[in-house]
């Protein structure tokens, strides 16, 4: 029996984990589970971004989703219920018309899938992409850049704004 | 200018928390419902009697001197202060007026290093209050120094039984007043210690002061005395106003609360006049352990307590306040009626309002600067 | 702005000092420690002269120990106990016997004997109250006049509650039977026995029993208390043979006629009522309150009738 | 700087096998070895913890537990055996789980925070070429792997159902996320000025130029706001809220005992040696002997010892002496309050690291053109 390509077997368990936690995101009945579950599934992208050699990438998204995005999504789920009872529970609604419209998105997804000419690199660099996003942001996307930049700085400071303490 | 969400909107809830009877920061058996809305304490209720023991019903069921063991027990942390002040009322209602000035004169010292045994548990605890843990057993290594003091003249550690109506149970040892000063010349510069360790560390400061202001007006109105008055910027204390014993010969000063952190009567304050009262106590017994006068410790005791039919209320300051002694006698070995103050329940009672829009750290920080022991609250 | 400044540099100079401090410590370590290692150094206790004078007693307060030879048995003590944990028995020999109670190292004349002295140490809170009022000095905590005979013992442990009860006396039951009192033996027996199987404990079990179930009435606990130590001590004391007391109410099964039942029970008893007297009381009382019926008097009648 | 796998690898290649297998069977290796790390350092670093707590406060610490019949011989050093006794004793304990509490998360949240130290470990180097895989992100990976912790916290204080334990984990979480704020911006200036995300590479700077917190005044104050901003991350005193036992009773802890609490223990202890080992690389010039910097040679016959051994005996040192202060804090610290840990973070220290950051930008433009 010939010896199956680790690699491939690891990248087939790690979109089994990103589905498999995926799927429970939307189907576990209560909130903190699914959030707990999208830990998985974001650390499963990571670890694809990894793949793709993109290692800034998959820290990134350890750091924005995981560390930060994660936490303020169980820190508010706790915080908006009461914890005596502890019924934290989703349901769903309008199951049809959901099932038809993700049906539809499938579909789509499918057919952009199979009619899209994919590059394929047999011999990717192993090189850090660090370098090349920092020439690129300062570069050729400064203006995106300095916009979105902009856009934070003003959340920021309205999250300020709405924390501050009452002043008479 | 920047209106808070009216809570109904959000359909947010204050959370009732239960802080005790069994927490590491109650100071024994108190149990704080606590009304919190996030961190912020609402409202605060003190639910005490967890250690009720009976003490005035029981005690009048027991003669004049087996009162005086079960007087000490109530607050543990200063028996020594507890049997004087019962036995300077017992001695008000036998109508004892003058006592050998040998007996006086212990009686002070030994209160006065009582004093600062319990101050120093006090310090101490407030640090672990606040977080800092070394303080705590740097004041319990001193106060054991006091309490193999106390061990060498009454023979027990805690509870002493020493002080009795009229006289003491023992005399001195030769050697006790040797080894006071040599005491005394070992802690004072602990204090600088301490001071330096946690008083004027900023994190300590910024933890107590402004924290937990009690204005003059509230204190009194609330009946609270001792240091915690006194934290307050009121000069009150009974060894100044109402001189018992032989207080009025020794020079000495009343410290109160400055406001030098931040406002007058936060909790700082209240933690530094604690300080100051060590100093203030030292003051006093480097004055009296050189004149203790000669004479017999027992020639004024009562062979027998046997008061006529009289009522007597008698004060004394105790480290944590001003503690009372109601005594009735309907002519008998047993008191009809025996109803005690203490202080620690009358300062407990203002906590709800002067914690209460804090924190639930500045509620421990609090209930630590006002020294309580449950042992008295409940009796 | 420069108090934030400030602020800085003052928390900064102060972390700086603490540290200092602590750091101190830590460095001098071999001086500062106060620890002591507790199995292998004790603690010093303090030493004082060793005499009979009150004012050289040793006051450390670590046991209590009686020299029983020196005990007159005068009670002084367990009077003054406040908890009531020294319980003593004396003996006096009959008028005219020549029984020899021996004599004090005081040169005092003992009058009586002392067969039981015990000290149950779990209780005693160590107020000193006891020693003080010994005319012999023959109580003391263990450190007084007699040090040299007892060491100071502040870590005494005992495995089970019972093994800190003490018993000092030393009077053997040969003694107690040359004084003439085979009839105090025979009740110490009677209550070791008892001790032993436990009926103390029954007799509180089935008194708690009855108060529960009729605490309509707030006099029963305290008159249920002689009532249940009834078959011991009341033998002899009753008048009529008739074996009838509150526990005998227990078979009817209605809690609130019950209730009424005893009630009347315990007022035949204030009024002095016995036997065939206080069960027609009872009928009668029930009766008024309309909750007799046929089977409840029947037994009640059945009790007259001696055994039921 | 090659890593510690690569060269495992290499090792392995005589076997003859698949070069998948053979990097299966290379991982298992530095793994046990990262959890055989933790458990040392947790043992020892708890033992040291309360010697070091015990002397600061006049006491002995542990005296009696001895090591098969040995008590540690000297007075200040007995009861070396303590730390494994508590070990064994936390493993046969009793594992109790409240009846309310969401049991599935209260057995998954120790584990996050395990693989959270156990992680970051990865790219933690122990001395040059002494790491398990050498990331290019190094520093970057180290950030991202330690915010993932605090999910764990949150999970753990959640799950218990007792409302002590939800406090601690609101505080932890607001506290935890805060303070990556001042560590990434003070990360950032050491990166700007290297140039290089790689831990080697910024070693390699030091040792072109000189140590990080000798570079300049800024990166001297950058210095103390990472290590202060560390000792919040980790949760230890002054910072410890979220546990703060005076209060909280145990915080996010308060429900769990046994196996689980002493998984708890081994991460908070790995996690204090992560953040003083990269302390230790970043700021304090790594494997690079600080003997160098005055002048005093190693004797030619030690040099056999250069390399990996000498520098894991710096890095080591350097890292052990950061422990060390943080125990010194916890010692000496009252305890700050939730909204005074905030300002902190954010009206001291993250303005102090953008002034910095500025600063050390404006200077090194300076320094660049002029000195050079």
């Amino acid at each position: 029996m010939p010896i199956p390509d680790l690699g491939i077997l690891l990248f087939l368990g790690l979109c089994g984990l990103i589905v498999g936690s995926a799927f429970m995101v939307v189907t576990s009945p209560n909130l903190v589970h699914s959030a707990v579950s999208l830990l998985f599934t974001f650390f499963g992208i990571a670890a694809i971004y990894i793949y793709l050699y993109a290692d800034f990438i998959a820290a990134t998204q350890v750091v924005v989703y995981v560390g930060g995005i994660l936490v303020l999504i169980i820190f508010g789920v706790m915080l908006t219920n009461k914890i005596e009872n502890a019924t934290i529970t989703s349901k769903t609604h309008n199951q049809i018309p959901g099932a038809l419209f993700s049906g539809i998105l499938l579909l789509l997804q499918f057919y952009a899938i199979f009619n899209t000419k994919w590059l394929v690199n047999d011999n990717p660099e192993k090189s850090s992409t660090v370098m090349d996003i920092g020439e690129l942001l300062l570069g050729k996307y400064l203006l995106p850049f300095e916009v979105v930049s902009i856009l934070l700085l003003s959340a920021l400071i309205g999250a300020a704004m709405l924390s501050r303490k009452k002043v008479d | 200018m920047y209106k808070i969400l009216d809570k109904s909107i959000i359909g947010a809830d204050e959370m009732v928390l239960n802080m005790g009877p069994q927490h590491p920061s109650t100071h024994g058996v108190l149990r704080l419902k606590i009304v919190t809305d996030g961190e912020v304490v609402s409202h605060i209720e003190p639910i005490i009697g967890y250690l009720h023991r009976c003490f005035e019903k029981h005690c009048e069921n027991l003669s004049y001197e087996q009162i005086a063991p079960f007087a000490d027990r109530c607050d543990y942390l200063a028996a020594m202060h507890m049997g004087h002040a019962y036995a300077i009322s017992v001695e008000k209602l036998l109508g004892i007026e003058e006592l050998p000035s040998r007996v006086e004169y212990i009686r002070v010292i030994l209160a006065e290093f009582q004093r600062i045994s319990s101050h120093l548990i006090a310090i101490g605890v407030f640090g672990l209050d606040v977080g800092a843990i070394t303080p705590f057993t740097w004041t319990l290594r001193d106060r054991e120094r006091i309490i193999d003091l106390f061990e060498q003249v009454t023979g027990a550690r805690l509870l002493y039984n020493y002080i009795w109506p009229g006289g003491l149970a023992h005399d001195l040892p030769p050697t006790f007043v040797n080894k006071a000063l040599e005491f005394l010349d070992y802690f004072e510069p602990q204090i600088e210690e301490y001071n330096n360790l946690l008083t004027t560390n900023k994190i300590f400061i910024e933890r107590s002061a402004d924290v937990g202001v009690m204005p003059k007006d509230v204190a009194i109105n609330y009946g609270v005395t001792g240091p915690s008055l006194r934290g307050s910027g009121m000069p009150f204390d009974l060894r100044k106003d109402e001189p018992y014993s032989i207080y009025s010969k020794f020079d000495f000063d009343v410290p109160i609360g400055e406001g030098l952190m931040g406002t007058v009567g936060d909790s700082w304050d209240r933690y530094y006049v604690k300080v100051l009262e060590m100093k203030e106590s030292i003051k006093i017994l480097r004055q009296a352990l050189p004149q203790i006068p000669d004479g017999d410790v027992q020639s004024a005791l009562p062979k027998k307590i046997r008061p006529k039919k009289g009522e007597i209320y008698s004060r004394y300051e105790t480290a944590r306040g001003d503690v009372g002694f109601y005594i009735r006698s309907g002519g008998k070995n047993t008191p009809t009626r025996l109803k005690m103050r203490s202080p620690a329940y009358c300062n407990l009672s203002v906590l709800n309002e002067i914690s209460a829009g804090w924190m639930i750290s500045d509620v421990i920080t609090v209930l630590g600067s006002l020294d309580i022991v449950l042992g008295e609250i409940d009796r | 702005m420069s108090e934030y400044i400030n602020n800085i540099i003052y928390g900064v100079k102060s972390f700086i000092t603490g540290m200092n401090l602590t750091l101190k410590h830590f460095r001098n370590k071999k001086d500062l420690v106060a620890t002591l290692q507790y199995p292998n150094e004790k603690w010093p206790l303090p030493e004082r002269n060793i005499g009979f004078d009150p004012s050289e007693y040793n006051v450390i307060r670590s046991r209590l120990h009686v020299d029983i030879d020196d005990c007159i048995g005068c009670l002084q003590c367990e009077r003054a106990c406040p908890v009531d944990c020294i319980k003593i028995d004396t003996i006096k020999p009959p008028k005219g016997s020549d029984f020899d109670c021996g004599k004090t190292s005081h040169d005092t004349q003992k009058k009586m004997i002392v067969p039981r002295f015990t000290i149950d140490m779990s209780e005693c809170m160590y107020c000193d109250l006891c020693v003080h009022p010994c005319p012999e000095e023959c109580i003391y905590m263990v450190g007084g006049p007699n040090e040299p005979k007892h060491e100071i013992d502040y870590e005494f442990s005992q495995y089970e509650r019972h093994g800190l009860v003490f018993e000092f006396a030393t009077a053997t039951d040969q003694d107690i039977i040359d004084i003439g009192a085979e009839d105090y033996l025979k009740e110490r027996k009677a209550k070791e026995e008892k001790r032993i199987k436990g009926e103390n404990l029954k007799g509180v079990v089935h008194q708690e029993d009855s108060v529960s179930s009729a605490l309509s009435d707030p006099i029963t606990p305290v008159a249920a208390a002689p009532v249940a130590a009834a078959p011991v001590a009341a033998a002899p004391v009753a008048a009529v043979p008739i074996d009838f007391n509150i526990k005998s109410i227990d078979f009817i099964e209605d809690k609130t006629v019950r209730g009424t039942a005893k009630k009347a029970f315990m007022g035949a008893k204030r009024a002095k009522l016995e036997g065939a007297a206080m069960i027609d009381f009872i009928i009668a009382e029930l009766d008024k309150a309309s909750k007799l019926d046929d089977d409840i008097k029947n037994t009640l009648e059945g009790f007259k009738g001696g055994k039921n | 700087m090659t890593s510690a796998l690569d060269y495992l690898i290499e090792l392995l290649a005589f076997t003859g096998l698949d070069h998948s297998i053979l990097v299966v069977l290379a991982i298992h290796i530095p793994a046990l070895a990262i959890f055989l790390v933790m458990v040392v350092n947790a043992t020892i670093a708890v033992y040291v913890e309360r010697k070091v707590a015990a002397f600061m406060q006049d006491r002995l610490g542990p005296m009696e537990v001895g090591l098969f019949g040995f008590k540690g011989g000297r007075r200040f050093w007995g009861g070396i055996g303590q730390t494994i006794a508590d070990a064994i004793k936390l493993l046969t304990k009793e594992d109790i789980v409240p009846d309310n509490a969401d049991k599935k998360l209260m057995l998954l949240a120790p584990f996050i925070i395990f693989i959270g130290a156990f992680l970051t470990f990865i790219a933690v180097p122990f001395s040059e070429n002494l790491v398990v895989s050498d990331f290019n992100v190094g520093i970057f990976y180290i950030i991202a792997m330690s915010s993932v912790g605090v999910i764990g916290i949150i999970l753990a204080g959640w799950s218990s159902n007792n409302k002590w334990s939800l406090y601690g984990a609101m505080r932890a979480a607001a506290q935890i996320v805060s303070y990556e704020i001042p560590i990434g911006l003070t990360l950032l200036l050491v990166v700007i000025v290297a140039g290089s995300l790689n831990l080697g590479d910024i070693v390699q700077w030091q040792a072109d130029n000189r140590w990080f917190i000798i570079h300049s005044p800024f990166t001297f104050v950058a210095f103390f706001i990472y290590f202060i901003s560390v000792v919040a991350e980790t949760n230890r005193t002054p910072f410890d809220i979220p546990e703060a036992e005076s209060e909280l009773v145990a915080g996010w802890m308060t429900e769990y005992s046994g196996f689980k609490w002493a998984i708890f223990f081994l991460s908070e202890y790995a996690n204090m040696l992560i953040v003083s080992i990269v302390a230790s690389v970043v700021f304090l010039g790594g494997w690079l002997s600080p003997l160098a910097i005055l002048n005093i040679g190693i004797p030619e016959s030690w040099m056999i010892l250069d390399g990996p051994i000498l520098g894991f005996f710096w890095v080591m040192l350097k890292a052990l002496f950061l422990v060390f202060v943080m125990m010194w804090f916890r010692w000496t610290f009252p305890r700050l309050r939730v909204d005074q840990l905030m300002y902190l973070c954010w009206k001291v220290f993250i303005p102090f690291c953008l002034a910095n950051l500025f600063f050390v930008s404006i200077w090194e433009l300076i320094s660049g053109t002029i000195f050079r």
